[in-house]
């Protein structure tokens, strides 16, 4: 973005935000992409982004991480997963850690990379560790499809995939929400298009605009959500049509209808979630590393002090945990949201952790 | 205290963590006090040693030969010490090609003519399959002040900053090699920084120098920050940043900050200076990018801005841990 | 969540994957989940997957919008310079 | 020219090739054309570099950070060149435990306490799991001459030769573990040598000194009947051996010639001074050993050879290729 | 040995050589030891020891090794040898430079350790390389025993022991024999006792004494050698009576005979000698890995220049090969002789290249 | 061939092992080649099998041959003095 169009979308909020108003970053690249764009020093004081559970590393259980880190250390076991997951704290350490005691364990970029490895790797027992929200679970679902095909027996996913949409309904829906606005996450809208949010502004009364990843994206979407909110009429707009087709991408959908059924399933520091999880159908048990070698999923207590229950649904912000900056870093992280580079508490620590910064030369 | 980590080893806060705690047990016997990469053991010569280990050894623009006495001699050369003697330790795994351990001695023996350095003494181990990855080379670096020391005790309120070069280039390729993406154009900027650092060296003005490698621009900037007490603030739309590496920074989430640089260095001046300092580096071939990037400020004590081209402000950090790429 | 990347489409294979080119790059991607994909099409890729096609132009709703935050911002601007 | 093997790193014949090819690289930029292990770059300072590598890393009698600062600095010693400071490098494999790390950390700083050696810069790396077995140390150590640097080109004929410990025990206390021996008695003689020889080093009579490490007393022999074309003779039933190391030699078949030592010195030195050689070296505890083994003759240049305990005569050559157990 | 007693055994070997004598030392290890002890330098002038057959490595022909290199090679099989055969050449490099590029090949002290590799490797296929004489034959056929009472499945023996005796025969009645008498291998009479050596004096009418491995042991049995010589009454003396029985050891021989067939073996450069081989019995054959891993033995040509078949024999001393100290080298060997560290030219390279070194200080 | 070292037997197992001394080292030896092994036995140990026993003493045989041998050198060792 130009610092000129910077400068004019600025003015903009500046000129929109008429009372305290707070919006809701949904997704973990939002976070992110504010924070290094350094967005937020461009919004007016009254303006406040809140972090939601917008990344997936951050909302995934303890007790799930554990099953996982077990699984992968177990003898003949390969594990792949995107390089989200390397950081990531189980009770007994994380998986980078475990390669560190040697347990193999691989980075991928795509799901697909794990076909090859069990083709080269016969007598090893792959398993893709699936992690992500409907952006990520079609790749996930065209893996499983493709290694039916080739009766792949070596290679199966231990699926953490969850929806969004369900999420967003428990935030909307809680009391004490002081949610304004959504700014709704851009790529799960490219898949499941504008119907499943629809219920925001209709149920809820709650602004929503689907918005892109870049700073103009971003700032225009903020000026479409302060319009509603003035004007007092909520409802769902997209300031990301270049990408976002109203109906979303049909046979992405389709390809995770073929494979997941919707579950109930737990999220990190707000608990269970009626269908908010998927689950893999019967018919594709046999890839299914969780039925295919029993991995056990306890309950495990949060991290003592941590607050990411309320950071991940938008009741406090970083600087409210106690433990932020002092007794929780990203060299010395308690809580998950400190762990994922996308995760809330570490976004804010690594690029605003001093508040925001004034140029001084 | 657990078990080492690979985030130790990434060149960002957990290696600083690291190093800290082993420089410790070192403490009534250290004389390396400061944060600079090389000690003056003498009036006349300083010191400086660095491992190199780099997967592959092959990358376009360098090898693992070259690297290891540009590296070697870059920590020199940034203080204004003119590298005069490099020794070299040789730790090679079974099984490797004679002849391409060979190729990699004479990548280096190559640069040493360049910077007319000498190789004082040597080493070369050979040792069994799987105890080593092919190749590591270590090497110790001694050299003469042209002038006193630069050092980053020397930064004031006001300096500016300026890169020689474009950034995050060696960590880039090597990057996408590991992650097999095809880049046009992306090589490693692995080079000797003396040749073009030396009329530096001695202009009064030129207040500190260091080389950006493991953990970036962004790290080096974070420790001048911490080491000096003072703000840093850069422009981010002044830092060069070549096509192919921002395209492997998009694609992997990387911030190209924190991505190695083996031939860039980061250089502290007066301001009165800039122009000449500037015009000094673009008369070198390697130097062509050169660009003043920022200033240091009383603000923000030890921390380091950035004004995004967005118009906006961030906090510069280093990497926390390997750089891994996000997906999800 | 969901770093995902413009591609632009160079080559198509049979198998349902196609070389395609962001920046510096041409790399492999899946073409599974978007409908006719075509040489030249730009694509949003994530985890290796071209998610969806996108139109290189500003929709007409985005023009008007730009109008629209011209003169709202108009005064502030104007302190600006 | 093949593939790099083992015996290439047991410090034999073998090694000294390898060595010899890799050293031609270097050619034009080579200013260590001797084969002393420390070279002069000014008149007042000499320096060294060597690569540490033992498995186990903990042994009887030392670790290897004990051993980094020991190897490193005897090297100087035995030029008669006072250790004054050390650089370290240090490369770990992730998944070691942190506390170890430092454990060997500090028996390093340890022996640069005793020896009042100063750390002058280090550098860590952490590396992925598998590339590298545990840890590696490399050590670049500079040291200032107390006289005219000993060296082998003043040896002449006539002069006596003195090892300053029994020999071979730091070979055979890893070839124990290694092969899963069980040694009463037996440990690493892993040790620094500067407080012994310090005395010799201002000592005219003295020509030149020799640390053995890999390849053993033999190889440091051959080195010098080689390097000066004199003739060397050695009575086997004079140098010392201790039981321990004639056990594991007698069960793997070992010569204890070719066993390493890593804190024994052999010293040439005029035949005059032998009272008061061995005197100073016994006086201290770690040369309560020393011991006077041969003689440099003019006869059977380059050659070194041994009158054996049972009165005959055979040549000692440096080993080639890693030790390996004979049992058939 | 104490020097005086070496005096006294030197000047008794001075005044029993009344002409030029050739004794063969058939044992590598007699060779060795010979050399290490600088006993050359005591013997007189017209006493000239020639080495034999006796380094089980060297005998070894190159197809043999060329074999077990290449199921070294094989991506399950973990080889395990003793330290001598790391370094013997095939024609594609050694088991060594095998080691470098990969494969698991492994150093043992005993056959019996490979038990435990087997037990804690059951994914592996466990390969001993068997070598040696009659003197560790005996630990393979335990080994063997011991596996089979195991059940081990992925353990065998790639055998390629050979018997002393028929080579000595071989030796005896070959056309320009210029041995005047044998120096006995101590290890293989203390396994086989005098009886099946009897037949070198009986037949051939050659002199013969059974030797220890110590100083005064080898020099005493040159004595006796010379005594018999010089008296013209070739017999089979011992003079290693502490351990050698006249009857052998019965309970090793008897192991041999359970395990193990007598056939024809080819020994490099002599070529084949009947009954000289050990072939493993047909109800151990689940444990013989020639059979198991169908190992092809190639016939391949030796080393060209290479004139180790006339050092085996005792036909000529290393001396009289043109490479010997030249162009082979203990660095750049050609044949075996160079390679072993019992082989005769290495031993005459190392310790005596230069002839006998004279004692100048 | 056959590198074998004299070691004494200073405990025996039930399995056909043994703990064995030679110099400075204790190890376990296989006693399956030899009858009767009894903890002070001197074996021979070759391949870590006891391939014999070992008789500490010279036997007459060798005791009248080092005799004949000091007679057959007398001159030549006078020399030597
Ligand atoms: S700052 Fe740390 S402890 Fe506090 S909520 Fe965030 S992750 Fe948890
Ligand atoms: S010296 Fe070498 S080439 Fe000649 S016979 Fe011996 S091993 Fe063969
Ligand atoms: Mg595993
Ligand atoms: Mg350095
Ligand atoms: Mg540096
Ligand atoms: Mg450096
Ligand atoms: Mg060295
Ligand atoms: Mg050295
Ligand atoms: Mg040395
Ligand atoms: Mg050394
Ligand atoms: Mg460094
Ligand atoms: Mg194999």
């Amino acid at each position: 973005m130009s610092s000129d169009r910077a400068k004019l979308l600025s003015s903009a909020l500046k000129r929109l935000t008429k009372r305290p108003t707070t919006i809701m970053e949904v997704c973990g690249t939002h976070t992110v992409s504010i924070f290094r764009q350094g967005l937020r020093s461009l919004f007016p004081e009254d303006l406040k982004l809140i972090s939601g559970p917008g990344c997936p590393v951050c909302v995934t259980p303890q007790g799930e991480i554990d099953g996982a880190v077990e699984l992968a250390t177990r003898k003949n076991v390969v594990m792949a997963t995107y390089g989200d997951m390397m950081r990531v704290p189980g009770s007994n350490g994380t998986l980078g850690e475990l390669r560190g005691s040697g347990s193999d364990v691989r980075v991928v970029l795509s799901a697909m990379e794990t076909l090859r490895m069990a083709e080269e790797m016969p007598h090893k027992e792959i398993v893709f560790l699936a992690v992500g929200f409907e952006t990520t679970a079609p790749a996930t679902a065209a893996l499983m499809i493709e290694a039916r095909k080739r009766k792949l027996e070596n290679l199966s996913v231990l699926c953490l995939h969850k929806r969004v949409p369900p999420a967003l309904e428990v935030l909307s829906k809680a009391d004490g929400n002081r949610v304004d606005g959504f700014l709704l996450p851009g790529h799960v809208a490219v898949i499941l298009g504008h119907e499943p949010f629809k219920f925001i502004p209709e149920k809820h009364g709650i602004a929503c605009t689907v918005a892109g990843f870049e700073a103009d994206e971003i700032m225009l979407a903020l000026v479409d959500l302060l319009e509603q909110i003035g004007e007092n009429r909520p409802s769902l707009t997209s300031r990301y049509e270049k990408a976002v087709r109203p109906e979303g991408n049909v046979k992405a959908v389709d390809l995770m209808d073929r494979v997941f059924d919707t579950s109930t399933s737990a999220w990190r520091g707000i608990g269970p979630i009626d269908a908010s999880g998927m689950s893999i159908k019967e018919e594709y048990s046999l890839w299914d590393g969780s039925r295919k070698f029993d991995v056990a999923v306890r309950n495990v207590p949060e991290p003592k002090g941590c607050r990411c229950g309320e950071i991940l649904s938008g009741t406090i912000t970083p600087k409210e945990c106690p433990l932020f900056g002092t007794g929780c870093t990203p060299v010395n992280p308690i809580g998950p949201c400190m762990v994922s580079s996308e995760g809330t508490c570490s976004a804010w620590y690594r690029y605003g952790r001093k508040g925001d910064l004034k140029w001084e030369s | 205290m657990g078990k080492l980590n690979l985030g130790q080893g990434s060149g960002g806060r957990l290696t600083s963590e690291l190093i800290g705690k082993f420089k410790a047990q070192f403490d009534d016997v250290n004389v390396q006090r400061d944060l600079e990469d090389c000690t003056m053991i003498s009036p006349e010569w300083a010191v400086t040693i660095d491992g190199f280990t780099v997967s592959p050894m092959d990358f376009p623009g360098g090898n693992i030969g070259k690297l290891a006495i540009c590296g070697g001699t870059n920590d020199l050369a940034v203080r204004g010490i003119e590298p005069k003697f490099v020794t070299l330790s040789v730790i090679a795994e079974e099984g490797l090609n004679e002849e391409e351990l060979l190729r990699y001695g004479r990548s280096a023996a190559s640069v040493c003519h360049e910077l007319e350095v000498k190789l004082a003494a040597g080493d070369t181990k050979v040792v069994p399959r799987g105890t080593v990855d092919g190749l590591f080379l270590t090497v110790a670096s001694m050299g003469q002040p042209l002038a006193k020391p630069l050092g980053m005790e020397r930064i004031k309120p006001g300096d500016r900053l300026a890169v020689t070069t474009s950034i995050g280039r060696h960590g880039a390729t090597i990057g996408s090699i590991r992650f097999d993406l095809n880049v046009e154009g992306l090589s490693s900027d692995c080079a000797p920084l003396w040749p073009l650092v030396k009329p530096l060296a001695v202009l009064p003005g030129v207040r500190a120098m260091r080389d950006c490698t493991r953990g970036g621009l962004g790290t080096t900037l974070c420790e001048w920050a911490e080491g000096t007490g003072l703000g840093i603030e850069v422009d981010e739309s002044s830092i060069p940043i070549d096509e192919g590496v921002s395209s492997v920074c998009d694609i992997l989430g990387f911030d190209p900050l924190h991505l190695a640089c083996e031939g860039c260095a980061l250089i502290a001046y007066s301001p009165d200076d800039e122009d000449r300092i500037i015009e000094i580096l673009r008369s070198h071939p390697s130097g062509i990018q050169a660009t003043s990037i920022g200033t240091v400020v009383e603000g923000h004590p030890s921390m380091v801005g950035m004004k995004t081209e967005a118009g906006g402000m961030r906090v510069v950090d280093m990497p926390v841990g390997e750089l891994l790429p996000r997906i999800c | 969540m969901c770093l995902a990347v413009p591609h632009v489409i160079i080559d198509l294979a049979q198998d349902g994957s196609a070389m395609a080119k962001a920046g510096a790059i041409v790399r492999e991607i899946r073409t599974d989940l978007i409908d006719e994909p075509t040489v030249g099409d730009t694509v949003l890729v994530h985890a290796g997957f071209a998610i969806e096609k996108v139109s290189p132009e500003d929709s007409e709703e985005l023009t008007a919008m730009w109008d629209k935050i011209r003169e709202l911002a108009g005064e502030e601007i104007d302190e600006f310079r």
